[in-house]
C-alpha cells in the first residue's frame, strides 16, 4: 500500500477564495492510501517546499499529491522538491485546482466538491505512479542550416559567431535567395545587392561555416542532439579548387536556356553562375541544357578554361554528418497566376508578376536595367498595379494576406517614376497594409510625391487591344467604374510556400499548415521552434514576411540553436511508450501512426502447443519516442502504454471522479 | 454514338436552323440524336433561390426522361439549366426527394448532360471531324462568341476554361476557318435584358461587336439563340459593315458540305451551304 | 434436402484435391453439411478423403477467412474457399498482419448470396423438407407440396445489401463472376435512426442491447476482431465490467464498433452469429457511413494496399486549427 | 444617415434562400469591375452587398440594380470570397416580387413588335425573372 501525502495550496485567495480548504483537507484524509494531509498559503515558496520535504521524511511518504495551479506552472518546482527529499520526481502528481477549478468557478459550494474530486483522482493516479528515469543524450556541437537565403545566412552567421560549427545547405549554385533578386528594399530604398553581398561574403569566409551549395538534404534521422543527415552535393562538373571564377567558360558556352534567377525573362548559358555576385563564384553545368551532356559534343568550356577546371566525370557526392540542431530556412515561391484568366498572365508579354517586374530595374537584369515593355521595348507610360492577386482569395487562391505586396508595389511605383519620369502608376488595392517602421510614411510618399494613383477597388478583366491593355476596374470610394488604357500591368501575386515544402517537412519531420507553410510550435510563445525538438524555422518558409522580420527570426532561431549546443547532455523524455509484447497481436498500426518512427516490428519466439512459434510484435525506441500517445490510442487491446499516463492510471482517475460521487 | 436529344423552345421556332443544321451534321457524323418523346421548355433560366423548386420540375422531368442515357442539347441556355439542375439533384438530397416525389419519377442525378459541342470535342473528337470536312471555310475570318451560360459557373458546367475557353476556336480551326480571337468573347451580351432594357443590351453588344471587328472578324458564331438575337438586333447603327452572326452548327454543316439554310433572327432565310 | 450443385462441387474438389496431393497446401478450409440439411459448417480438410464431405450450396454463409490466423499457427500453407465477403475478410486480416499472403491460397467463389432458413420456412408455410433452385427462383418442397419464391426475397440479411459478391482477391477464380450489384438501401436503416431524436435513438438501442448475453459470438465471428487479448477480458485495467447490465452491454458494443471504424468490411457475420438477434450491422454501418462522409469514400477490405483512414499518420496532415 | 437596427427580414430571407452571407464580402468591388452592365445601374454590385451588410432594405427596394443584373455569373466567377452575387441579386428580386404580390413585367408590357421579333427563350427568361 502506498503512503500518499496530499498538500493543498491556497495560492493566496486564488484557490482558497473559491475552494473550502478545510473541507478539502477533511475529504482528502479519507482517500485510500493517504497518510498525511497539509495545506499552505503559497506551496511554491521556499517555505512551502520545505513543508513537503519535511513531511516526506517524517511520515515516510512515497507518493506526493499537490493541489495547486497548472502543472505547466510549477510541476518542475515540486518535482525538484520531492527529488531533494529522496523521491523519484515522477512519484509526484499535480491536481490542478486553480485553472481547472477555482479560477473558472464562483460558487464555493460547487467548486469545493470539484476540487475534492480532482484531488481524489490525482491520489488514485499517484498510487499507481512508478519511478521513471529520463534517458540522456549527448549533444553533437554542430548545426545545420537548410536554405542559404537571407534567413539562412543570418542564422549561420549568428551561430558561427557564438563559436559553433555550422553547415549551410543551399540547393542553388549560389547563396543569396530571393533577396538577391531584388533591386531595392523598402522602406529605405537601399540597394539590395549592396547590403546582401557583404553578408554573403562574410558567411562564406567565416571559419566556422561550411557552405554546401548546389546541395540538397536527402535524409534526416535521429533526434535532438543527434540528427544524422545525408546531404547530396550535386556534381557541378567544375573543380572548385581549380576554378578561379574568371567567367570565360560561360562567355564562350554556346547553349542557352531560360534563367531561373531572371524568372525566365532572360537566358543564361548551360554553364553558368546565377548572377554576377554569386557566392561561391564557381559555375555549374546544367546537364539538361549542356550540348556535351545532351549530344556528346561541344566541350568548348573545357577547351577554353584557363586552369582546366571543367570535369565532366564529376559525380554527385553524399555527405553524412551528425548535427545537434537544424534550422529550416527554405524560403517561399511566387504563386503562378495563370489560372486567373481575367488577368491574362502568360498570354501577353506586358502582364508581369511583381518579381518579374523587379528584375526590369536591375542593371544586370533582362533589360539591362531599362524599364521597358517586353513586347516592343518601349518605356511604359501607364502602369497598372493590381494588389491581392491570389492573396486574401479563398475562391481561387490563398486565404491569407501576403504581407509584403502593399510595400513592394509602392516601392516599384516609386522606382518606376524615377526611371521613367513621365510614367503614371495606378494601384488597385483592397486595403493598404503598411504596419512596420517607416512603412506608412513610405507608402504615403508614393501617393503624394510620386503621383501614384491609389484606386480602392479591383480589376475585373484585362482586355488586350492592339498595342495596349484595356484594364476594366472600379474605384469603390467614388462608386465609379474605371477603364485604363495601360501599357503594362503588374500583378502582386501571392507569396506561397515552396512547391516541395511538404516533402522537406516530411524529410526533417516537421509539419505544415494547410498552405504548406511550416508550423511553429506556438504562434506566440514559440515562434521559431517546431513540434520536433531540435528543429527550428526561420524566414518565409513559415509565412510570408519581409526582410527585417526574416532577419529577426533568423537571429532568434540561431539563439535557440546556440542555447541547445551549449549543453553537453540533453535530458530525454521519461514518459515514453512501452509495449506488453506478450499481448501485442502485431497488427503494426502503432508503427503506422507514430510520427517519430520510434516503433518498429520485432520477431519473438513463444511456446505454442508444446513447440515454439515465431511471431511479430513491436518494440519502442525510448530515445526516439516523444510520448505523444498516438500509438496508445490506436492500440485496440491497450497493449501499448504511455509511462506515467498508463491506461490503468487514467482509468483510476476516471473511476475516482465517477464512482465516488 | 447514341444520345437523347433535348431541343428546347427556341429550336423549334426562331432557331430552327440551328436544329436543322446540327441534326444534319450529326447524321452525317454517325451521331444518333434521338429526340425525347415528350419534352417541355427547360425554363430558360436556372432558378437561383433554394426554394424555387417549381422551376426545377421541368428540367428534372427532362433529365429523368433520358433514363440514364447521355442527354444532348444545342442551346447554351438549355444546357446550362439541365446541367445545373442535375448538379443540384446530385448535391441536395432534400430538393431531390421533393422534386422527384412531386413528379413521381426516379432520378438521382445520373447520366451525362452534354452540349453538342462537347459531343464533337470529347466523344467524336475534332480529329475525326476533320476527315468529314468537305468544304473548308478557307479565308473566312470568324470569331467565337461564348457568352455566359456555357462557361459559368465553371465548377458546375465544367465545359471549358471559363476565362480562356478554346472549344469553339478549335471547332472553327477544324472547319478550316481563319480563327479570330476577340477579347470580349466571354462577356455577357445582356441576355434577357433586351426584353426590358434594350439600351443596356445595346451597350454590351456594341462592345462585343467592336472588339470582334477590331480583331478582324467578319463573322461570329454562337451556341445561344438569345445571344444571336441580341448580337443581331441590339447592335447600334454605326455605319460600319455589320458582322454576320451564325449558329456554330450552321458553319459546321456548311463546311461538311451539307445542304441547309440559315434563319436570321429577323426570320429571313438565306442559303448557307452553297456559299 | 437442398439439391446439390454437383458439377460445381466436383470442379472445386478437382482443383483443391490436386493442391492437397501436391503439397501446395496442407489444409483446406471449406464447408461441409451440419446437423441439419439447411446448415453448412466449416470443413477442415487435410486429405483427399476429407474432401468427400465438401459442399458448396446456398447455406455456406460462414466466413472462412476468420479461421486462418489460428490454422496458420499449425499448418504451413492453407487453402481457403473465398466468397466476396471471405475475400474482403482476408484483406482485413492481411492489413492487420494476422495472415501472410504467401502462406495462403485463395480459391475464389463468386457468390449468388446465401439463403436464410427462417425466411425459407416462413415462405414455405408447411414443413420444409428441401429446395431446388431455378433461374433466380427457388422451389420450396414441403410435406404438402411445392411452392415457388423469388430468390432475392429469401437471402440472409447480410447478403441483401452486399455490394461485392465476387472475391476481390484470389489466386484462382473457380467460376465466372456474378454481375455488378448495387445496394441502394444499404444505409436506409442508419438514416432512419439518424433522423430520430437522441432520446428515441437511445431507447431503441437500450431495447436492443438489453438482450445481449455477452456471449461474444459476434466478436468470435468477426474478421476485424484480431486482438490477442480482447479488452473485455483484460483484468488490468478492467475496461469492461462483468455485470450483466445494459450499460455494460453498451460499453462492449460501442467500444467494439469503434474498433471497427474504417476497418469493418460489412460482412454481417456478427449479426448472423448473434443468438438473440441484435441488429449489430446497423452500428457498424453507421460508422462506415460516417467514415465515408468525413474522410471520403473508403470501403474496408477492398484493397489491402489502401490505408484505413483512421490508421495513418502523415506529417502533412494539416493542423485543424489553421484550416483555410 | 442613422443606421437603424440593421435587422431586415428581406435580407434574412435572402441569406437563407441564396445560401450567401453578405458579411463574407470585404468590399474589394471586383464584382463591380467585372460586371458588364454597370452603366445602367444606380448602385454598383458591391454597393448592393454593402447595403445588405448595413441592412438598408428600404434603399435596396428602390434600387434599379437588381433588375439590371442579367445573371451572367461573371461576378461570382471572379469573387475572391467565393460569394455568388448572382444568387443574392436573384434573392432581392424574388423577395421583392413575392412581397409586392405583383409582377415587374408582364405580357401586357410587350410591344407587338417585340412579341413578333423576340425569341421564345427571351420571353421565357424575362417572365421567369420579372414575374411571379
Amino acid at each position: 500500500m502506498p503512503r500518499i501525502g496530499i498538500f493543498i495550496c491556497h495560492c493566496g485567495s486564488n484557490i482558497a477564495g473559491t475552494v473550502d480548504i478545510e473541507k478539502s483537507i477533511e475529504a482528502a484524509r479519507g482517500f485510500p492510501g493517504v497518510v498525511h494531509v497539509d495545506e499552505y498559503r503559497y506551496l511554491c515558496s521556499e517555505l512551502g517546499q520545505d513543508l513537503i520535504k519535511k513531511a516526506i521524511e517524517e511520515h515516510n511518504l512515497d507518493r506526493v499529491v499537490v493541489g495547486t495551479c497548472s502543472p505547466r506552472m510549477h510541476e518542475v518546482t515540486f518535482r525538484k522538491a520531492v527529488t531533494e527529499a529522496g523521491l523519484n520526481p515522477y512519484l509526484l502528481e499535480v491536481a490542478n485546482i486553480r485553472e481547472h477549478c477555482s479560477w473558472v468557478h464562483k460558487d464555493i459550494e460547487k467548486a469545493t466538491p470539484k476540487a475534492i474530486a480532482l484531488l481524489r483522482a490525482a491520489a488514485a493516479k499517484a498510487a499507481l505512479n512508478d519511478p521513471l528515469v529520463a534517458p540522456s543524450v549527448e549533444v553533437e556541437k554542430r548545426a545545420l542550416v537548410i536554405g542559404g537565403g537571407i534567413a539562412g545566412i543570418q542564422a549561420a552567421l549568428d551561430i558561427a559567431e557564438a563559436g559553433y560549427i555550422v553547415d549551410v545547405v543551399e540547393r542553388e549554385p549560389s547563396i543569396g535567395g530571393r533577396m538577391a533578386q531584388l533591386e531595392k528594399t523598402f522602406p529605405t530604398l537601399d540597394c539590395s545587392a549592396c547590403i546582401l553581398t557583404p553578408k554573403m561574403v562574410e558567411v562564406a569566409q567565416h571559419p566556422n561555416v561550411s557552405l554546401l551549395t548546389y546541395s540538397e538534404v536527402e535524409e534526416v534521422k535521429g533526434f535532438v542532439g543527434q540528427f544524422d543527415v545525408k546531404i547530396k552535393q550535386k556534381a557541378r562538373y567544375v573543380d572548385p579548387v581549380k576554378c578561379t571564377g574568371c567567367g570565360i567558360c560561360y562567355e564562350k558556352c554556346p547553349a542557352k536556356t531560360p534563367s531561373e534567377f531572371e524568372m525566365g525573362l532572360a537566358k543564361r548559358k548551360a554553364i553558368y553562375v546565377p548572377f554576377p555576385q554569386a557566392v561561391p563564384n564557381i559555375p555549374v553545368i546544367d546537364r539538361d541544357a549542356c550540348l556535351y551532356f545532351r549530344k556528346g559534343r561541344c566541350q568548348i568550356c573545357a577547351q577554353e578554361c584557363p586552369p582546366q577546371a571543367i570535369d565532366y566525370e564529376q559525380q554527385d557526392q553524399i555527405i553524412e554528418r551528425r548535427y545537434g540542431a537544424i534550422i529550416v530556412a527554405t524560403g517561399f515561391d511566387q504563386m503562378n497566376p495563370s489560372h486567373y484568366g481575367e488577368y491574362g498572365y502568360g498570354q501577353h508579354p506586358d502582364i508581369l508578376t511583381g518579381l518579374e517586374f523587379e528584375r526590369l530595374f536591375n542593371a544586370s537584369g533582362p533589360t539591362g536595367g531599362k524599364v521597358v515593355r517586353l513586347s516592343d521595348g518601349k518605356p511604359p507610360k501607364k502602369v497598372v498595379f493590381i494588389q491581392c492577386v491570389g492573396s486574401r482569395d479563398k475562391a481561387r487562391g490563398m486565404n491569407y494576406c501576403s504581407k509584403i505586396c502593399c510595400m513592394y508595389t509602392a516601392k516599384q511605383a516609386i522606382l518606376l517614376k524615377e526611371k521613367v519620369p513621365d510614367a503614371k502608376s495606378y494601384v488597385f488595392y483592397i486595403d493598404v497594409r503598411t504596419a512596420g517602421k517607416g512603412y506608412e510614411e513610405f507608402q504615403r510618399r508614393a501617393a503624394e510625391e510620386y503621383d501614384v494613383a491609389y484606386l480602392r477597388g479591383q480589376v475585373g478583366k484585362i482586355f488586350p487591344e492592339s498595342d495596349h491593355l484595356m484594364v476594366h476596374g472600379v474605384d469603390s470610394l467614388s462608386g465609379k467604374t474605371i477603364e485604363i488604357k495601360a501599357d503594362m500591368v503588374v500583378l502582386a501575386v501571392a507569396s506561397v510556400a515552396r512547391a516541395d515544402a511538404p516533402e522537406v517537412g516530411r524529410l526533417v519531420g516537421i509539419n505544415s499548415d494547410s498552405y504548406n507553410f511550416f508550423n511553429e510550435a506556438h504562434p506566440k510563445l514559440k515562434p521559431v521552434e517546431t513540434h520536433t525538438a531540435g528543429i527550428f524555422i526561420a524566414g518565409a518558409c513559415q509565412a510570408p514576411k519581409d526582410i527585417p522580420e526574416t532577419v529577426a527570426q533568423a537571429s532568434a532561431a540561431a539563439v535557440k540553436v546556440v542555447g541547445l549546443l551549449s549543453k553537453d547532455m540533453l535530458q530525454g523524455e521519461a514518459c515514453t511508450a512501452e509495449v506488453n509484447q506478450a499481448e501485442c497481436s502485431g497488427c503494426l498500426y502503432c508503427e503506422a501512426v507514430c510520427p517519430y518512427s520510434a516503433i518498429s516490428p520485432v520477431e519473438i519466439e513463444e511456446r505454442y502447443h508444446g513447440g515454439t512459434l515465431k511471431r511479430t510484435v513491436v518494440e519502442v525506441n525510448p530515445t526516439l519516442c516523444h510520448g505523444c500517445g498516438s500509438c496508445t490510442v490506436v492500440c485496440r487491446s491497450g497493449t501499448i502504454n504511455l509511462k506515467g499516463f498508463s491506461n490503468e492510471q487514467i482509468l483510476a482517475e476516471v473511476d475516482a471522479i465517477c464512482l465516488q460521487r | 454514338m447514341r444520345y437523347r436529344y433535348f431541343p428546347g423552345c427556341t429550336l423549334k421556332g426562331q432557331a430552327k436552323s440551328m436544329e436543322d443544321t446540327a441534326m444534319a451534321a450529326a447524321a452525317a457524323l454517325g451521331i444518333e440524336l434521338i429526340e425525347l418523346d415528350e419534352w417541355q421548355c427547360c425554363g430558360a433560366v436556372y432558378p437561383l433561390y433554394e426554394d424555387e423548386l417549381i422551376s426545377l420540375l421541368s428540367p428534372v422531368r427532362t433529365l429523368a426522361a433520358a433514363a440514364g442515357e447521355p442527354l444532348v442539347s444545342l442551346c447554351s441556355a438549355c444546357h446550362h439549366v439541365l446541367k445545373r439542375a442535375q448538379e443540384l439533384m446530385q448535391r441536395n438530397q432534400d430538393a431531390r426527394h421533393k422534386v422527384t416525389d412531386f413528379l413521381e419519377v426516379e432520378y438521382s442525378g445520373e447520366g451525362r448532360v452534354l452540349h453538342f459541342l462537347e459531343v464533337l470535342r470529347d466523344d467524336l473528337g475534332f480529329d475525326k471531324l476533320t476527315e468529314m470536312i468537305k468544304k473548308p471555310l478557307e479565308g473566312r475570318k470568324v470569331a467565337a462568341y461564348y457568352g455566359c451560360l456555357l462557361l459559368r459557373p465553371s465548377k458546375v458546367m465544367q465545359f471549358d476554361d471559363p476565362e480562356n475557353p478554346t472549344i469553339m476556336e478549335d471547332l472553327l480551326k477544324t472547319l478550316g476557318a481563319e480563327v479570330v480571337k476577340s477579347p470580349y468573347r466571354t462577356e455577357c451580351c445582356g441576355a434577357y435584358l433586351s426584353v426590358t432594357e434594350e439600351g443596356v443590351a445595346s451597350d454590351t453588344v456594341a462592345r462585343i461587336i467592336d472588339s470582334a471587328r477590331q480583331a478582324g472578324a467578319e463573322a461570329l458564331i454562337t451556341a445561344c439563340p438569345l445571344c444571336r438575337y441580341n448580337l443581331e438586333n441590339c447592335s447600334r447603327e454605326d455605319g460600319k459593315e455589320p458582322i454576320k452572326v451564325y449558329y456554330f452548327s450552321e458553319l459546321l454543316a456548311e463546311a461538311m458540305g451539307l445542304p441547309g439554310e440559315s434563319t436570321g433572327a429577323d426570320g429571313s432565310k438565306e442559303e448557307v451551304a452553297q456559299r | 434436402m437442398a439439391e446439390r450443385n454437383t458439377e460445381q462441387i466436383e470442379k472445386i474438389r478437382d482443383v483443391v484435391a490436386q493442391d492437397l496431393l501436391s503439397g501446395r497446401i496442407d489444409l483446406l478450409l471449406g464447408w461441409e453439411k451440419g446437423h441439419y440439411w439447411w446448415q453448412s459448417r466449416p470443413l477442415f480438410a487435410r486429405s483427399k478423403k476429407d474432401l468427400d464431405k465438401l459442399v458448396w450450396d446456398p447455406f455456406c454463409a460462414v466466413n472462412l477467412s476468420r479461421y486462418l490466423p489460428d490454422e496458420l499457427k499449425i499448418h504451413s500453407k492453407v487453402g481457403v474457399l473465398v466468397k466476396g465477403c471471405d475475400a474482403r475478410a482476408f484483406n482485413r486480416l492481411l492489413q492487420d498482419h494476422m495472415v501472410q499472403r504467401d502462406r495462403v491460397v485463395l480459391y475464389g467463389l463468386p457468390c449468388p448470396g446465401m439463403l436464410d432458413y427462417s425466411r425459407l420456412a416462413e415462405e414455405a408455410g408447411g414443413n420444409l423438407v428441401g429446395l431446388v433452385e431455378q433461374n433466380g427462383r427457388v422451389i420450396l418442397k414441403t410435406d404438402s407440396g411445392e411452392k415457388e419464391a423469388e430468390r432475392k426475397d429469401l437471402l440472409i440479411e447480410k447478403c441483401r445489401d452486399c455490394l461485392y459478391p465476387n472475391p476481390v482477391v484470389y489466386d484462382q477464380m473457380l467460376f465466372s463472376p456474378q454481375g455488378e450489384k448495387s445496394a441502394p438501401e444499404r444505409f436506409k436503416v442508419v438514416e432512419e435512426l439518424e433522423n430520430l431524436s437522441a432520446e428515441e435513438r437511445f431507447a431503441y438501442w437500450e431495447k436492443e442491447l438489453s438482450r445481449c448475453l455477452r456471449c461474444y459470438a459476434c466478436r468470435q465471428a468477426c474478421p476485424y476482431c484480431s486482438c490477442r487479448e480482447c479488452f473485455v477480458e483484460q483484468e488490468n485495467p478492467r475496461w469492461q465490467g462483468r455485470a450483466y447490465q445494459t450499460s455494460e452491454n453498451f460499453m462492449f458494443h460501442l467500444v467494439r464498433a469503434y474498433h471497427g471504424a474504417g476497418r469493418c468490411i460489412d460482412c454481417g457475420e456478427c449479426e448472423r452469429a448473434c443468438p438473440v438477434g441484435i441488429p449489430l450491422q446497423e452500428l457498424n454501418r453507421k460508422l462506415i457511413k460516417d467514415i465515408n462522409e468525413l474522410y471520403g469514400d473508403y470501403e474496408a477490405g477492398l484493397d489491402a494496399e489502401l490505408e484505413p483512414p483512421l490508421l495513418t499518420y502523415r506529417p502533412d496532415d494539416p493542423a485543424a486549427f489553421s484550416e483555410k | 444617415m442613422i443606421i437603424a437596427t440593421g435587422k431586415s427580414s428581406l435580407i434574412d430571407e435572402m441569406k437563407v434562400q441564396s445560401g450567401q452571407n453578405p458579411a463574407e464580402c470585404y468590399q474589394c468591388a471586383k464584382c463591380s469591375a467585372a460586371c458588364p452592365v454597370t452603366a445602367a445601374m444606380d448602385l454598383l454590385p458591391h454597393q448592393v452587398i454593402r447595403y445588405l451588410q448595413l441592412g438598408l432594405e428600404e434603399d435596396l427596394l428602390k434600387s434599379k440594380t437588381p433588375w439590371i443584373c442579367a445573371s451572367c455569373f461573371t461576378c461570382a466567377a471572379r469573387c475572391p470570397r467565393d460569394l455568388d452575387l448572382a444568387r443574392m441579386m436573384e434573392g432581392i428580386r424574388l423577395s421583392m416580387l413575392r412581397r409586392r404580390e405583383g409582377n415587374k413585367f408582364g405580357p401586357a408590357d410587350l410591344t407587338p413588335e417585340q412579341l413578333e421579333k423576340l425569341p421564345q427563350q427571351a420571353l421565357v427568361s424575362g417572365f421567369r425573372k420579372y414575374n411571379k
